[in-house]
């Protein structure tokens, strides 16, 4: 089970690297960048998944006296919100950019950025 | 050995002897080379004759201190060396000064002349002389060389640098003299003796039909004459040191006056025979001839 | 392409590093000393049902800190990146499209119901599932909804400000009420733990999941809002 | 004592507060942020004070009321507390330096910078590895949010690159942050590193992480996006950008090392070395000032990476090494960048905008000094205690391309410089206010006060401390008087120093130094003809002096090598001050740094990492790594005696220097090299490798550099570049002495140490006077001035006379000894070249004089004045000494002849009243200089009798085949002088060793200019080249740790 | 009587302009300053010259005259035809050597100028340089008739007629040419007039001076050098 998750995120990622290596269009190395995060996030929760357990969460169903036995890590989860409130602020900043970068040039070809160099 | 009074009135002697021996010899000298051309030659006596003249000269110009004082070096770097080099082996006034320094002074002291006379030709103002100085100074810079060579490979022989000490050594017959105990240093000095004598076919320096006649060219009168003065005393000065060195010195003033004279003659045969080198020929012919076997001479003692 | 072949060669070593992880990877049979702890400690020290917002909001209350801050970053930075870009400025509803009765009317009744639902999912959040950050998407949301259904609606830039701004504030300095009157910084334990299970537990983890909630929310909104007002007719 | 946590909250607090201000109040709003980031550094700086003195423990901050590793802990050692004053007042500067754009935009870019400040603060406390995420995740769009504030709008794009790129670092980062957390169960880096691992994959994690991080320095290759932001971001972000964010990156990978272990250590080394010299390469090609600082940044983050890599070798050093380096890289990096924002074109010659302004040159120049790590900065110490420690562990590879990459470093630093200083200054080039110079000069005091602290740390000896540098720095503050009055000061700093110390010294330290110190001030007499208030050559040049009245006191190889490299800066600040000396001024000190690396290492090799080394102890190293030091010593030593092959640098810097400056660094600073030859081989003796005596390669060096020398000084128009290769010659001739290992010989070089100092600074100054009035110093374009300018004359006459060594003049007595020394030394081919050199000698020598002084006079020198006098002053001092020590030289003499005797345990000299004799001659100077003056006299006046009455006559009567001469001009023989000696022996005058540097220098540029084609610009190839790098990386790193 | 043309002279009445080389001109110093050259005055000594008394004592001046008799230096300048008839007397058959006799290649070392042949106006011009620039006690001797009365030259447009116009003569050796063994005939003459005290050619260019400078100017019609070449 996690290996099929973590075979799943690392080949979005790999797929998303793809797409944002190749495609010149910013706007779709943006989304490609999106999927690679998310094949990120499906890494993290996946290497937090213990299998046969439930949710950290200590309820009726999950006493604290067992939670122990009973529950899943919880710190990947947690690791992941944050990670995915990280990857959204980039994401929105790099759209933002897209914007401006469009403003300066109408294009949004990423080889028609490069007076910068060398 | 010190300093006595004594000394002066010796040297002084040997001096008049040397300068005498000089004019003559060179007049000798320009005599047979004429005799072997067919001509009678000049009179033995024509250098006294041309000093007195030059001497006797009335008018003169001056081109300024260095030019004035160019032949004061010259004479003084002439007898200087003759008084720094003993003269006659064992006898006890012809030693000069030589108590001053040793055989490296001799050697650095020829170019106190030089020099001078440099300075004094460069401030005449005539391109000439300054042509006459550079190459000079450029021939001399390989000539001396073997000599340099030499000098080593005979100090090592001897294990001194004291002139009284290496003819000392060379005592006791012919065959120890260097020439034969080190007959390589010979070659290698004597291709220093005829490449710095200004002899054909070392003479560009003077070159009368290319350049006339070089350094001297402004020099007349008495600067002449202290010039000539130089010219008797100066090239005796050096074949004593030669034959100091490696023709077993000389005991009497007979041994002096036959040994300076066949040496003398050396360069001057050659120069009879031979065409004028120029500048980088003559370089080339000292690097290539006398430097090797002067690398011989010090590599073999 | 080369540069397309070079990449994937590229990519596929990636992958052969990746693959080596997953390979070796062989999940936990029991919880690791850290996550054990967590299980252990939640009732006691954070008092909240919910191990993941206690994790969040009390021992990487730090990171979290940090992740309301990179919300704040962006939707300053966004805010700066546009308003130097050049691009229209001010509204121009009038080149608007109308956005039509059904999406107008549908938005007016569902904004209130997703505010009241992001409330909740906040104010549950060391209960169940939830907290300030997921509240604060949802609330934003709403936000996003208006802003569709009415195009040339403007928010006021100042309320959203103050929120944020007084949010921030007060998430950091429950941080420092924490350092100066329980065990350190962000230690939600300034507030009585309470009644494990109850909605006013958990020491301090509700405010500062409200605080969270508003600043996230008022973020997304910011950001939504600096984006929206980009757009051209 | 406040806790250090506040740093975080107050930089959010006030960044999430700013909203409440309201948008208008935007002044308000800054006045925050200023507060803000001063109450930040207060703290910080609190901390670091109290750490230093011990008055607080290192603090361990725990979140959440819970213990580590089960919540987020933070820690404030010294150097996170360094660390922590670097970046907040890095942070609050920036502020001032971008107030403008900040006012412009308000809140948001106030907050982003606060954030900014706070983020990179919270990295460097944190200790947990996911908060090391979020934190660099921070920096990330903060960065992305002041690339912004520029006005390029280049920037833009930049800043894109650099978020593509974060993106991936991103990625990598958590997956390697997820996978160390399930192999280690902790988050936390003490704990991780506490608690051994067992779990498979877990290297492969470590390695995401690590790799992760490395690249977030911008390692090289991977590292286009950053450069970009170099050239394009506002220069008070890149300040922060390369000062803060860099040295708070690099402190988390040394964090993480920690828990990865040492096997991690040679990779970081590899890529950190890599990254410095294949920076510090492309750069060499760089003309836009920001992106070169750009390349410098990520060459000096290579450098401390590669630093890192030498923990496990450091050991207790570690800590004063990296700091050193890091806070010298962080304040020079950020002094630059702010006064790049100054300065207004971007290309580096527009630095020349500086010129006028001394302050400005002096902040360039301490900003320079540090990168390179020259002293009295902390890269020196870090770099000499570096050397140490990689020599220790036999890594001397790593050394040797730290020790390259620096000298590249130095080549552009050093280049840029001499634009500043020599290129004309653009119109209007300089925008400077009392905000941006305020906050560079903090940045140069906080080097120079980082500069103390480094030196007093206990055990090393503090360069600033001694009573010379004192000197210097206080001539710093003597700067706005006039000329005269500091001359005054310095001559008299000079003897003071003199009387203080010359009690202490062996005879033969004693000639050194009387050579040094009132040799230095006989010439420093010369510079009374200076007005005005010649600002810069007070300092320069007793920095010179310092350094080389340090050199003779030294007693350690730290102190030696120290007060060798002050000696060099002063020189190099002295020489660049000549008009045209700026690429010779570079060249010099490129192969000045050469030599003081290789002298480096030679100590390193010989100490062993043993600290403090003495001096004399150098004779106790073992005997397989005695010829290795001797080796790198002896090169060291002759790229300062500019030894042939070491020495294309010497005639530029000595022909182009200042009248005043020639003598010195040709007469004076020549000696240090001597000085520290003969301290080597008084220690180390014959060493040989391979079977080859070194000390007889020594020989042939001496041999071949007096004889080249020579050749090529005769071959020269230029009569100081005649000089100067002269020089080269000479120090030949003393080297030779040297090495000749025996008494004589090295009485030989005590005799060069004295004549050269006497007539090469004698001669320096007379062409120098010559220069003055000419204009010219083309001898061509000279002639006839004997009449004109006599004293001059007779101080050049009496100058060749001693030096080409014709009697009755001191050379005489240095030939003599010559010849005594070789009669019973083993070396016999070398010779031939000594004794050619003589007579080629005396070809420049005549040359010299002839061309100047004697022909024809020109038209434009007709009126002509004398030299000034405050320059004759000197040379007849000189002339006077020349010849009184010809006439005794046993006063300076005979108490060394007496000391070397007791190193080599014999006397071969036998000094009987004025007369000295050895085994093979001997020599009366006294008699000599009687007998020539009598006969000289008396056939002078001989001379008087006749000619007293002589026509003086003018400079044409001459006769000129019965025509008379065309004009001056055409007359006087002096270009190409030696015609006929080019004819026969030009071939040795063939550049080779200047092809072979040429072609060195064209390699790296070669290099340079194909290695940053790498960067064309293109995000997406940026992004490959991380991932490029970072598969490399892991096919090597894999292949060696897993 | 005209030595020279009546038509050439009328030719060149007109001044000649002073060479470029040798006019005013105004130089910048290396300092800036504007300085005045004047080339002839500041190359050249103006100084007249001077008439040399003779040795106080008799005797010695007697001697000094046998040395400058026996020791006669040749400026080997060969103005005309005659230079040939110059060269046998090196050679083993005439030999002059033997008296003493030496060309010298610099007038600074000469004593006696051969004025070998015709002079054009010219040659004339370098010859008094030459003259003027020896050492006296100094002597001129002509060579062939063109020298005494302009011989086959008598009626050309540029040749000069009488050498001692010109230049005080000691000594003419007639002939067209005179062969060597006139030549040596005219040394020992020449030793003669010497040994006796009567070549004072020197003193009397020198008392006569002005008039000399007149004779030569009056054919040199571009006399671009100063008065007196020292």
């Amino acid at each position: 089970m996690s290996q099929i998750a973590l075979t799943c995120g690392f080949i979005l990622i790999l797929a998303g690297l793809y797409g944002a290596l190749t495609n010149r269009d910013i706007l779709r190395m943006i989304v490609a960048f999106t999927v690679a995060n998310t094949g990120v996030n499906i890494v993290l929760v996946a290497v937090g998944y213990l299998p046969g357990r439930t949710a950290p969460i200590l309820d009726s169903a999950v006493p604290v006296a067992e939670a122990a036995q009973r529950i899943i890590d919880p710190v990947p989860q947690a690791l992941v919100l944050t990670a995915i409130v990280i990857g959204l602020g980039i994401t929105a900043l790099m759209l933002a950019y897209a914007y401006r970068l469009f403003r300066l040039r109408h294009s949004l070809d990423i080889s028609n950025f490069t007076e910068l160099k060398w | 050995m010190t300093f006595e009074w004594i000394q002066v009135p010796y040297a002084l002697a040997t001096l008049f002897i040397i300068l005498n021996y000089g004019l003559l010899m060179t007049a000798v000298v320009r005599k047979l080379a004429a005799r072997v051309g067919g001509r009678p030659g000049i009179p033995v006596w024509q250098n006294y004759i041309d000093l007195v003249k030059n001497f006797a000269l009335r008018s003169k110009i001056n081109h300024g201190v260095m030019y004035y004082l160019g032949p004061v070096f010259r004479l003084s770097g002439g007898i200087g060396l003759i008084l720094f080099v003993p003269t006659i082996y064992g006898s006890s006034w012809a030693q000069n000064f030589s108590f001053a320094g040793d055989l490296v002074l001799a050697l650095y002291f020829i170019f106190f002349g030089t020099l001078g006379m440099a300075l004094g030709a460069g401030e005449s103002g005539h391109p000439h002389s300054a042509i006459g100085v550079s190459r000079g100074l450029a021939q001399v810079t390989t000539a001396e060389l073997p000599m340099a060579l030499a000098v080593y490979s005979l100090a090592i022989q001897y294990q001194t640098l004291s002139i009284t000490e290496i003819v000392a050594a060379q005592q006791g017959g012919l065959f120890n003299w260097t020439l034969f105990t080190n007959p390589l240093a010979v070659v290698a000095a004597m291709f220093a003796f005829v490449g710095t004598m200004m002899r054909s076919p070392f003479d560009v320096v003077l070159a009368p039909q290319e350049i006339p006649i070089g350094p001297p060219t402004e020099y007349h009168s008495a600067y002449l004459a202290l010039m000539q003065t130089n010219r008797a005393i100066f090239p005796i000065a050096k074949t004593i040191i030669y034959m100091n060195l490696f023709f077993g010195g000389a005991a009497n003033w007979a041994e002096f006056a036959i040994k300076v004279f066949l040496l003398y003659m050396i360069p001057a045969v050659i120069g009879v025979v031979h065409p004028r080198f120029r500048v980088e020929q003559s370089i080339r012919f000292f690097l290539k001839w006398g430097l090797p076997v002067g690398i011989l001479a010090i590599l073999t003692v | 392409m080369i540069p397309k072949v070079l990449i994937s060669v590229l990519l596929l070593l990636l992958g052969y590093a990746f693959w080596t992880l997953s390979v070796g990877y062989a999940p936990d049979t029991e919880l690791n000393r850290t996550a054990a702890y967590y299980a252990a400690n939640a009732e006691s020290e954070v008092g909240a049902p919910n191990i993941v917002t206690g994790i969040i909001v009390t021992w990487r209350g730090l990171d979290t800190l940090g992740e309301v801050t990179v919300l704040f970053l962006t939707s300053a930075i966004i805010a700066l990146v546009l308003s130097q870009s050049g691009g229209p400025s001010g509204v121009s509803g009038a080149d608007f499209l109308p956005s039509g009765e059904l999406l107008t009317t549908g938005a007016r009744m569902l904004v209130p119901l997703i505010v009241l639902f992001g409330a909740y999912v906040i104010m549950n959040g060391h209960l169940t599932p939830g907290g300030g950050f997921q509240g604060g998407a949802i609330l934003a949301s709403g936000v996003l909804m208006a802003l569709l259904a009415e195009p040339t609606r403007r928010f006021g830039h100042t309320a959203i400000l103050r929120i944020e701004s007084l949010s921030g504030s007060f998430y950091v300095l429950i941080g420092l009420a924490g350092m100066a009157i329980a065990g350190g910084f962000l230690d939600n334990g300034i507030l009585p733990l309470g009644q494990f299970g109850t909605m006013l537990s958990a020491g301090a983890i509700p405010l500062i999941s409200v605080l969270i909630g508003l600043k996230v929310g008022a973020e997304f909104s910011s950001i939504l809002q600096s984006l929206h007002e980009t757009e051209d007719a | 004592m406040v806790s250090p946590v506040l740093i975080i909250a107050i930089g959010l607090g006030t960044a999430f507060a700013l909203g409440l201000l309201g948008s208008s109040r935007k002044t308000l709003q800054f006045g925050a942020t200023l507060t803000a980031l001063a109450a930040m550094s207060a703290i910080s700086v609190i901390w670091l004070v109290a750490l230093v003195t011990g008055a607080a423990q290192t603090a361990e901050i725990h979140t959440a009321g819970a213990v580590p590793p089960f919540a987020i802990n933070l820690r404030v050692g010294i150097a996170e507390a360094a660390l922590l004053a670097t970046v907040t007042l890095t942070g609050l500067f920036a502020a001032l330096s971008l107030r403008a754009q900040l006012l412009k935009l308000g809140r948001g870019g106030m907050a982003v910078l606060l954030v900014l400040i706070m983020a990179i603060s919270g990295l460097v406390m944190t200790r947990d590895l996911f908060n090391v995420f979020v934190f660099i995740e921070l920096i990330a769009i903060a960065t992305a949010g002041l690339v912004l504030l520029s006005e390029d709008p280049r920037a833009v794009c930049a800043g894109f690159k650099f978020l593509v790129v974060g993106q991936i670092i991103a990625i990598l980062l958590l997956v390697g942050i997820i996978f160390t957390y399930h192999a280690n169960g902790s988050l936390n880096i003490d704990d991780i590193a506490a608690t051994p691992v067992g779990v498979q994959g877990a290297a492969l994690a470590m390695f995401l992480l690590l790799i992760a991080l490395v690249i977030e320095l911008k390692t090289f290759p991977a590292n286009g996006w950053a450069l970009d932001i170099y050239t394009s971001a506002h220069p008070g972000f890149s300040a922060v950008f390369s000062a803060a964010t860099g040295s708070a990156a690099l402190f988390i990978v040394d964090k993480v090392v920690a828990p990865a272990g040492a096997e991690w250590l040679p990779l970081l080394t590899g890529i950190g070395v890599l990254s410095f010299v294949a920076s510090n390469v492309v750069a060499l090609r760089q003309d836009n000032d920001r992106r070169l600082l750009g390349y410098s940044s990520v060459g000096q983050l290579g450098l401390v990476l590669a630093v890192i890599g030498q923990r496990d070798v450091l050991g207790e050093a570690y800590l004063y090494v990296a700091g050193g380096l890091i806070l010298s890289h962080a304040v020079a990096k950020a002094g630059l960048f702010w006064m790049s924002a100054m300065v207004r074109g971007r290309n580096l010659d527009d630095w020349a905008a500086i010129r006028a302004r001394a302050p400005m040159v002096l902040a360039f120049a301490t900003f320079i000094a540090m990168l390179v790590g020259l002293p009295p900065f902390p890269g020196f110490y870090a770099k000499w205690d570096l050397a140490q420690a990689l020599v220790a562990a036999g890594r001397l590879p790593v050394l040797a391309l730290i020790l390259l990459g620096v000298l590249i470093e130095a080549a552009y630093l050093f280049r840029w410089f001499g634009f500043a200083i020599k290129r004309e200054a653009p119109e209007k080039g300089l925008s400077a206010n009392m905000v941006d110079c305020g906050i560079t000069f903090a940045a140069v005091i906080a080097g120079w006060a980082l500069g103390w602290i480094w030196g007093a740390i206990p055990g090393q000896h503090n360069v600033l401390a001694t009573l010379p540098m004192l000197a210097v720095l206080a001539f710093f503050a003597l700067e706005p008087l006039p000329a005269k009055i500091k001359n005054v000061a310095a001559i008299g700093a000079l003897l003071g120093w003199f009387t203080l110390v010359f009690g202490d010294y062996d005879p033969m330290r004693l000639i050194f130094a009387v050579v040094m110190i009132p040799g230095g001030a006989v010439i420093l007499l010369a510079s009374f003809t200076e007005t005005g208030r010649r600002i810069g050559f007070y300092p320069s040049a007793m920095a010179m002096y310092a350094g080389l009245a340090l050199l003779l006191e030294a007693t350690t190889f730290f102190e030696f090598f120290a007060a060798w490299e002050i000696m060099t800066i002063g020189s190099y600040f002295l020489i660049l001050r000549g008009k045209m000396s700026e690429p010779h001024a570079l060249s010099y000190m490129l192969f000045s740094l050469g030599g003081a690396f290789a002298l480096l290492a030679g100590f390193a090799l010989a100490s062993g990492g043993i600290q403090p080394f003495a001096l004399n102890q150098l004779g106790t190293v073992g005997a397989e790594l005695a010829p290795w030091v001797f080796v790198l010593l002896s090169i060291g030593f002759m790229t300062k005696t500019a030894a042939m092959g070491l020495h294309i640098w010497l005639p530029g810097a000595h022909a182009e220097a200042e009248t005043d400056v020639s003598p010195m660094v040709s007469g004076i600073l020549l000696k240090a090299g001597l000085f520290g030859l003969f301290l080597m081989l008084m220690e180390l003796g014959r060493q040989s490798l391979w079977g080859v005596d070194l000390t007889v390669v020594l020989a042939w060096i001496g041999a071949i550099s007096a004889f080249l020398g020579a050749v090529l000084s005769i071959f020269q128009e230029d009569a100081k570049r005649l000089l100067a290769y002269s020089s080269i010659s000479q120090m030949g001739y003393a080297l030779f002495g040297i090495a000749l290992m025996n008494h004589l010989g090295w009485l030989l070089a005590m005799m060069f140490v004295i004549n050269h100092y006497v007539y090469k600074s004698m001669l320096f100054l007379a062409v120098g006077g010559v220069y003055k009035r000419t204009h010219t110093k083309l001898m061509y374009q000279m002639g006839g001035l004997i009449t004109l300018m006599p004293f001059t004359f007779v101080s050049v006459l009496v100058g060749i006379i001693a030096m080409s060594g014709v009697p009755p003049l001191s050379g005489f007595g240095g030939r003599w000894i010559f010849y005594n020394a070789i009669m019973d030394a083993g070396l016999r081919l070398p010779l031939i070249l000594i004794f050619m050199a003589g007579p080629v000698g005396f070809l420049y020598l005549f040359r010299l004089i002839h061309t100047i002084f004697l022909g024809q006079l020109k038209d434009p020198h007709r009126q002509l004045k004398e030299a000034p006098v405050w320059l004759l002053v000197p040379q007849m001092i000189f002339v006077a000494f020349l010849i009184g020590f010809a006439v005794l030289p046993g006063m300076a003499l005979q108490k060394v002849d007496g000391y070397i005797g007791s190193i080599f345990g014999d006397q071969p000299l036998v000094w009987s009243g004025r007369a000295i004799a050895s085994e093979f001659g001997y020599w009366n100077p006294v008699a000599i200089m009687v007998v020539i003056a009598v006969i000289f006299v008396s056939v002078f006046l001989i001379l008087i009798a006749k000619n007293h009455d002589a026509q003086k006559v003018k400079q044409f009567n001459i006769v000129f085949s019965a025509e008379r001469p065309y004009r001056p001009e055409t007359t006087h023989f002096a270009w190409n002088f030696f015609a006929p000696y080019r004819k026969a022996l030009g071939f040795l005058e063939a550049p080779v060793v200047t092809s072979f540097w040429g072609g060195v220098t064209d390699g790296l540029n070669g290099t340079a200019e194909f290695t940053r084609r790498f960067y064309n610009g293109n995000g997406q190839s940026y992004a490959a080249h991380v991932l490029l790098f970072v598969v490399a990386v892991y096919l090597i790193a894999m292949g060696g740790v897993a | 009587m005209k030595d020279v043309d009546d038509k050439f002279l009328k030719n060149l009445d007109r001044t000649v302009p002073l060479r470029e080389e040798l006019r005013p001109r105004k130089v910048t110093t290396p300092d800036g300053q504007e300085i005045e050259i004047e080339p002839l005055k500041d190359y050249f000594c103006e100084a007249a010259p001077k008439v040399h008394a003779k040795s106080y004592f008799p005797i010695v001046e007697d001697f000094y005259n046998w040395a400058r008799a026996n020791s006669l230096w040749i400026l080997g300048f060969g103005t005309g035809c005659g230079a040939i008839e110059m060269r046998p007397l090196m050679t083993p058959r005439f030999d002059a050597y033997r008296y003493g006799i030496q060309w010298r290649p610099t007038p600074r070392q000469s004593n006696l100028l051969m004025i070998s042949g015709y002079l054009s106006v010219k040659t004339l011009k370098r010859a008094i340089r030459a003259y003027e620039q020896m050492q006296g006690p100094k002597y001129v001797v002509g060579l062939g008739s063109c020298t005494i009365n302009g011989g086959m030259y008598w009626d050309s447009y540029n040749t000069i007629k009488r050498l001692d116009q010109y230049l005080p003569v000691d000594l003419y050796i007639a002939g067209c040419m005179p062969r060597p063994e006139a030549l040596l005939a005219g040394f020992m003459e020449l030793k003669k007039l010497i040994k006796a005290g009567k070549c004072e050619g020197a003193n009397k260019y020198a008392e006569n001076f002005a008039t000399y400078k007149a004779n030569q100017k009056s054919v040199i019609k571009d006399w671009d050098m100063p008065d007196y070449n020292w």
